[in-house]
């Protein structure tokens, strides 16, 4: 029972980091039928960004992301005004087509470039409470593993806020729902899509920190891109407090496995459900139907 | 007439390219281009002409390599496992390959990422180890008859994506690929030209596998099935133009010689600069690198009349 | 108040407005009419900024409107009640009225004006935090007025309210839309396919056929006229 | 009919292309002299893609070996009459076995090496040693270390670099050397489910059962598994005191953070790949002390001319305080290839792979002597993190320092 438990836990914490990772993806793809399959690789590199600011100016990873986060809005909007922009006027499905196959580029570019610039080697964060537990009724809490569950749970709901609270936050909800009938509200369309762009790249910097913490190389991009596109599909398409759910979902999934298949078909059991959710309810496990 | 003609010459030369070449290198790096042209023509049947962007395509290429070899090594003629290997990869789209179509558009593109991604992790558990090119297998091995075969698999390939650009078949898939609702509608069966194409597409990639699995002497089980082998067949065909008879063999020509001459002199840079070429291709040459011609031909052609 | 000169709209190669001129007069309530496919919601849809002209000028109270983009022609005073409604569906009745408002100078007045849309349709106040996608057709109808009115327009456009509703509602929401006009002085473009509706409340009506204006004159003038009641109303 | 006029174009300029690009490289190759000028060696090795920073090593090691050799004469061969200067070409193939391949092709038969040195890593060796059997070329190889190639009748391949049973060995051999009364008896065994992972297995168990430990807990796990919570756990309830495992190097992160997490500290931690990483105790902090790990060479081993190398390094490279293992393994691999040129007298092929067979050397990573199926008789090392410093501990031959037993998590 013990054991369950603590198995368990550890799948409420990388659930955690599962809807972290596919938050901004979610939101991109929510807003403006972006699929930016490069979300891994920005992930990837907010963990070498926090790194970084760790090792020069010795910040806590969780303070680094004071600078991480803006950082991260810049290089979105960047990639918004560069690449991404001309593809707004496109029909659905083509801009669909042409957002994952150019930012499958970028994950191409970001992967070699890290590799290239740090070397393929295996980074981690070490701080003093790595490591360190809270001892719950003999089930051992890690305290990242909590952070990470304490910070999903804030971001979602900070971003749940600032979507549902703010005039700027209700007008991308409008542009994602009807982006013509957004402009004639008096929505600057292309500056809400220009802005939740750069916000879903800017939350790439939470799922950074905690990978981080944990341990990271330039090739997790792909892991990461692979598990947010199934938390996306779980969670049901823009539902960013599914995103929640959904990450969790996978990673209990996950964790239960092992008692089922076994440890080697771990990833397998959380591909198949993908799978099965995909070919049977598409919107979602807690969408509604379109 | 004239087309035939040069068609003809160009057959017959690159059947005698090796006697002039006489280099093993330039050997190897031609069935390479084989390969990926033909390997690209696959995807680009199922993706280009019909709109399915398949980014699964290394689970067929691997099923088509492991039945190969199997059999290879076993002592079965290897012109008689490179179709078995074939038959295998349309086996497995029997198996897994049409129930994804209950996925459309990009749930399709990321379902079939991930059952090519099950495959691999499934293959690497099952398989772990490297499959070695036996003694007496290795006598049997030749880059020249490896060349042979792949570009006798590369041009039938190129013949049959031809054949099919100007058949009645290749029409129903283009509409499905333009608007598939609209195509149901005025009464085409999507469902079945999706399985059409996916079954043309996944023979080809079983027969690509078989020649990767002849050609590479040694590796790890696994090795065909990793995503690479989804991903490079897409790049290629995007280059050099999807949805074209000529653009994944012009793709497949860049990619390797670039790679080739970059490689050795840029190092890491090469697959910067390929990611670059890509984008800049998905962004400003949606037909890819053979559209330039198209467009040099319409701009002539304006000017005339 | 509203001046269009000499439009010409095109998509791709096909040609959908051929010199379109008119004009609406500030307090009035103006109607285009004509049939399915005339060009009368492409002439909305340039006004509203989200089509641009080939050629011609469109001008709001002496400042071009054409050549901005979309979100600008708002903030000119120019609301628009599209066809179909187009709701945000997933979001409140609350939410809907807030992003009508969107524009830095509706924000301001943003109780006011709640206030007195919600005097206007007592309905939407009843149901302020119901999804926009659960109400009845009359009630998404009054809700997209609602929102229009929210941005304080000085210009009201009007695209096929009465399409997919019952008459009777219809008629009460046509009957609002002539108090709007009158009490709070909105100047009202309608465009209408049930003809003789538009032209009873209409002070002045233009007709549109194949994209360009073939009729003018006042509303019950051009319901008496034997062309308008040959091609339209369907009488003898 | 526009189409196929396109084509037609497209296909012939292709071919053209190609045969042109054929011509221009055949002078190259007729350009042969009939004195060699050096002695071709060739490598492909991975300088660029995921096993960049081992290829890096690895070449490091050849190209000091190299320059060590020619600065000192060069390689007598007795068929000239002369020493000749060893002229190693490096080539790389982006960590991809397909251009592994392709490019040891193009060596042999546009640069007509006369033996072939390995690239980085098991995956891209692998494909090396069927295309230098196929090609009739010696191999000489590090950083390989499943022993199955070896096993399938390959006659043109040789490894001076440590295996698993040579690990696995040493693993014991080191618990064997730990006081009775301290030693560990239950053994925990993490099988990574690729075939070095289960040729490992193999030996573990039979080399527990030889020498009486018992396993207590053995299971599997895939290359991409980054959650070993279950497996820790059943360690713990098992009581090992022992554990060893070959992971992948972020495994061999996640492993020791959950084991802290866990709070289960065997006595012993043995993880052959991952920890040897010069930023394992970066990445770590000082969770990273008493684990042990992959020592196939070591800076501080005091075999001949081992010094000389790390001091060159050093001046190549400053500011680097961990030197990889590949770079010691590259140059003992020149060492024994050299050697065995000068004792073949000739550069013909056939003749270096009977030279190299019968070696019998001293290296600076120790004595080396070759197996009729190509492996080595060699020396292992394990390393041990003790106080921020990845220590040499075993063989007992070659270092002084002992094995520190992992005290609990709460006593550190």
């Amino acid at each position: 029972m013990g054991a369950l438990l603590q198995i368990l836990s550890y799948g409420v914490f990388s659930g955690a980091l599962y809807g972290l990772v596919a938050l901004g993806l979610s939101l991109v793809f929510g807003v403006m039928n972006y699929l930016n399959v490069a979300h891994g690789a920005l992930i990837m590199l907010a963990s070498y960004t926090v790194l970084w600011v760790c090792y020069y100016l010795h910040f806590d990873p969780f303070l680094s992301l004071i600078l991480v986060i803006p950082t991260f809005f810049v290089i979105g909007w960047i990639l918004f005004m560069g690449l991404f922009q001309r593809l707004l006027a496109l029909p659905e499905t083509e801009k669909l087509k042409n957002s994952l196959l150019i930012s499958f580029g970028i994950l191409l570019i970001c992967s070699n470039a890290a590799t290239m610039l740090w070397t393929a080697d295996e980074r981690a964060v070490a701080t003093s409470y790595t490591g360190k537990v809270i001892d719950l009724l003999g089930v051992r809490l890690p305290y990242i593993g909590l952070a990470t569950v304490f910070l999903a749970i804030i971001v979602v709901f900070a971003v749940h806020l600032f979507l549902t609270r703010t005039y700027f936050g209700k007008a991308i909800r409008a542009v994602s729902q009807d982006y013509e009938a957004a402009s004639w509200m008096g929505i600057n369309t292309s500056r809400a899509c220009l802005v939740s762009f750069a916000i879903g790249v800017a939350l790439a910097g939470f799922p950074g920190v905690v990978i981080a913490l944990q341990t990271f190389n330039p090739m997790v991009s792909f892991d990461l891109t692979n598990k947010a596109l199934i938390v996306l599909i779980l969670a049901g398409v823009g539902s960013l407090r599914g995103v929640l759910f959904g990450g969790l979902l996978l990673g209990v999934v996950e964790a239960a496995s092992v008692f089922l298949v076994g440890v080697a078909y771990r990833e397998v059991v959380g591909l198949v459900l993908f799978v099965l959710v995909l070919m049977f309810r598409p919107q979602g496990i807690g969408g509604r139907k379109a | 007439m004239k087309s035939k003609l040069g068609i003809a010459s160009f057959v017959l030369l690159m059947i005698f390219a090796p006697l002039l070449i006489k280099s093993e290198y330039l050997l190897n790096l031609l069935i390479l281009i084989c390969l990926y042209a033909t390997l690209s023509h696959s995807w680009n049947i199922l993706g280009g002409y019909c709109g399915q962007i398949s980014l699964g395509h290394a689970t067929f290429f691997g099923a088509g390599a492991l039945t190969f070899r199997y059999l290879w090594l076993g002592g079965v003629s290897y012109y008689l496992a490179l179709p078995a290997g074939a038959l295998a990869s349309l086996i497995l789209a029997f198996a897994i390959g049409f129930p994804s179509f209950k996925m459309k558009g990009h749930y399709f593109s990321i379902g079939t990422l991930a059952l090519a991604m099950i495959a691999l992790i499934t293959v690497q558990n099952l398989l772990p180890g490297v499959s070695f090119i036996t003694e007496a297998c290795l006598k049997e091995y030749s880059l020249l008859t490896i060349y042979y075969l792949a570009f006798g698999v590369g041009v039938a390939t190129v013949a049959a994506v031809y054949a099919l650009s100007r058949s009645k078949l290749g029409l129903a898939l283009v509409s499905v690929r333009e608007d598939e609702e609209a195509a149901e509608a005025i009464g085409i069966n999507t469902f079945k030209y999706k399985v059409v194409a996916m079954s043309i597409s996944t023979v080809i990639a079983g027969f690509a596998g078989g020649i990767f699995a002849f050609y590479c002497g040694t590796y790890y089980h696994y090795a065909p099935f990793e995503l690479g082998w989804s991903f490079d067949p897409l790049l290629i065909a995007f280059i050099g133009g999807a949805g074209t008879v000529v653009g994944p063999v012009v793709g497949a020509v860049v990619f390797v010689l670039l790679k080739e001459l970059f490689a050795a002199s840029l190092g890491q840079v090469n697959v910067l600069i390929f990611g670059i070429v890509f984008i800049v291709t998905v962004l400003f040459l949606p037909k890819g690198l053979v559209g330039i011609a198209g467009i040099v031909r319409k701009k002539d052609r304006s000017a005339r009349t | 108040m509203l001046e269009v000169r000499d439009v010409d709209v095109t998509y791709g190669d096909i040609q959908a407005l051929w010199g379109v001129s008119f004009s609406v007069r500030k307090g009035e309530m103006v109607a285009l009419v004509g049939s399915n496919g005339a060009g009368k919601s492409t002439v909305l849809r340039t006004l509203s900024g989200v089509q641009k002209p080939r050629k011609g000028t469109i001008t709001v109270e002496g400042t071009r409107s054409d050549t901005v983009d979309a979100h600008k022609v708002v903030e000119l005073g120019v609301s628009l009640v599209p066809e179909g409604r187009r709701l945000f569906r997933d979001m409140t009745i609350l939410e809907n009225l807030e992003l009508g408002g969107y524009i830095g100078r509706a924000r301001k007045v943003k109780e006011e004006h709640l206030e007195w849309v919600f005097q206007m349709f007592p309905v939407l106040k009843q149901r302020i935090s119901q999804l926009a996608g659960t109400l009845s057709g009359g009630e998404q109808q009054m809700l997209a007025i609602a929102r229009a009115l929210m941005s304080d327009p000085k210009l009201l456009l009007v695209d096929e309210l009465s399409l997919g509703l019952a008459p009777i509602i219809v008629k009460n929401i046509y009957k609002t839309l002539r108090e709007i006009n009158k009490s709070r002085n909105v100047t009202i473009l309608v465009v209408e396919q049930n003809v003789r509706l538009a032209l009873e409340v209409a002070d002045r009506a233009y007709v549109i056929e194949n994209g360009r204006i073939t009729m003018e004159g006042a509303g019950k003038e051009l319901l008496a006229s034997e062309a308008i009641k040959s091609a339209y109303l369907a009488i003898g | 009919m526009k189409q196929a006029r396109c084509l037609r174009c497209l296909l012939l300029a292709a071919g053209i292309a190609i045969i042109a690009f054929g011509l221009v490289a055949s002078p190259v190759m007729a350009a042969a002299p009939a004195a060699p000028a050096g002695i071709k060696v060739g490598a492909v090795v991975a300088l660029t893609g995921r096993m960049a920073a081992g290829g890096k090593d690895v070449k490091a090691g050849y190209d000091l070996a190299a320059k060590d050799i020619n600065d000192a004469g060069g390689v007598m061969v007795k068929a000239y009459g002369k020493r000749l200067p060893l002229d190693v070409m490096i080539v790389d193939d982006e960590s991809d076995p397909v251009k592994t391949a392709t490019r040891l092709d193009k060596l042999n038969s546009v640069d007509k090496v006369v033996a072939y040195l390995s690239g980085f890593s098991s995956d891209l060796n692998v494909v090396g040693m069927a295309a230098a059997e196929k090609n009739k070329v010696p191999w000489v190889g590090v950083t390989i270390a499943v022993e199955a190639p070896f096993n399938s009748g390959y006659k043109w391949v040789f490894a001076p670099f440590s295996m698993s049973h040579d690990q696995v060995k040493a693993f014991f051999d080191l618990l064997d050397s730990i006081p009775a009364d301290q030693r560990p008896k239950k053994i925990g065994h993490l099988e990574l489910n690729v075939d070095w992972g289960n040729e490992c297995g193999k030996y573990v168990r039979e080399m527990a059962k030889q020498r009486g430990y018992q396993i207590v807990v053995d299971q599997k796990y895939a290359p991409p598994t980054n959650d070993f919570a279950s497996a820790i756990l059943a360690l713990k309830s098992a009581g090992a005191d022992a554990v060893f495992s070959v992971p992948a190097p972020p495994q061999s992160l996640t492993i020791v953070k959950q084991m802290k997490e866990l709070n289960y500290a065997p006595k012993v931690t043995c993880l052959i790949r991952g920890p040897d990483l010069s930023t394992y105790w970066e990445n770590m902090g000082k969770d990273a002390a008493y684990i042990i790990s992959d020592g196939n060479w070591d800076e501080s081993m005091t075999y001949p001319g081992n010094k000389k190398l790390v001091d060159a390094y050093k001046a190549a490279n400053p500011g680097i305080e961990n030197i990889g293992i590949p770079v010691g393994a590259g140059y003992a691999a020149v060492q024994v290839l050299a050697n065995a040129i000068e004792r073949a007298g000739t550069l013909d092929r056939q003749k270096i792979r009977d030279a190299i067979a019968k070696t019998d050397m001293m290296t600076i990573r120790g004595p080396i002597k070759f197996r009729a199926n190509g492996t080595a008789v060699i020396d292992y090392g394990l390393r041990q993190w003790q106080n921020g410093k990845n220590v040499l501990i075993w063989p007992p031959n070659a270092t002084k320092i002992k094995v520190i037993l992992a005290p609990p998590w709460d006593k550190r």
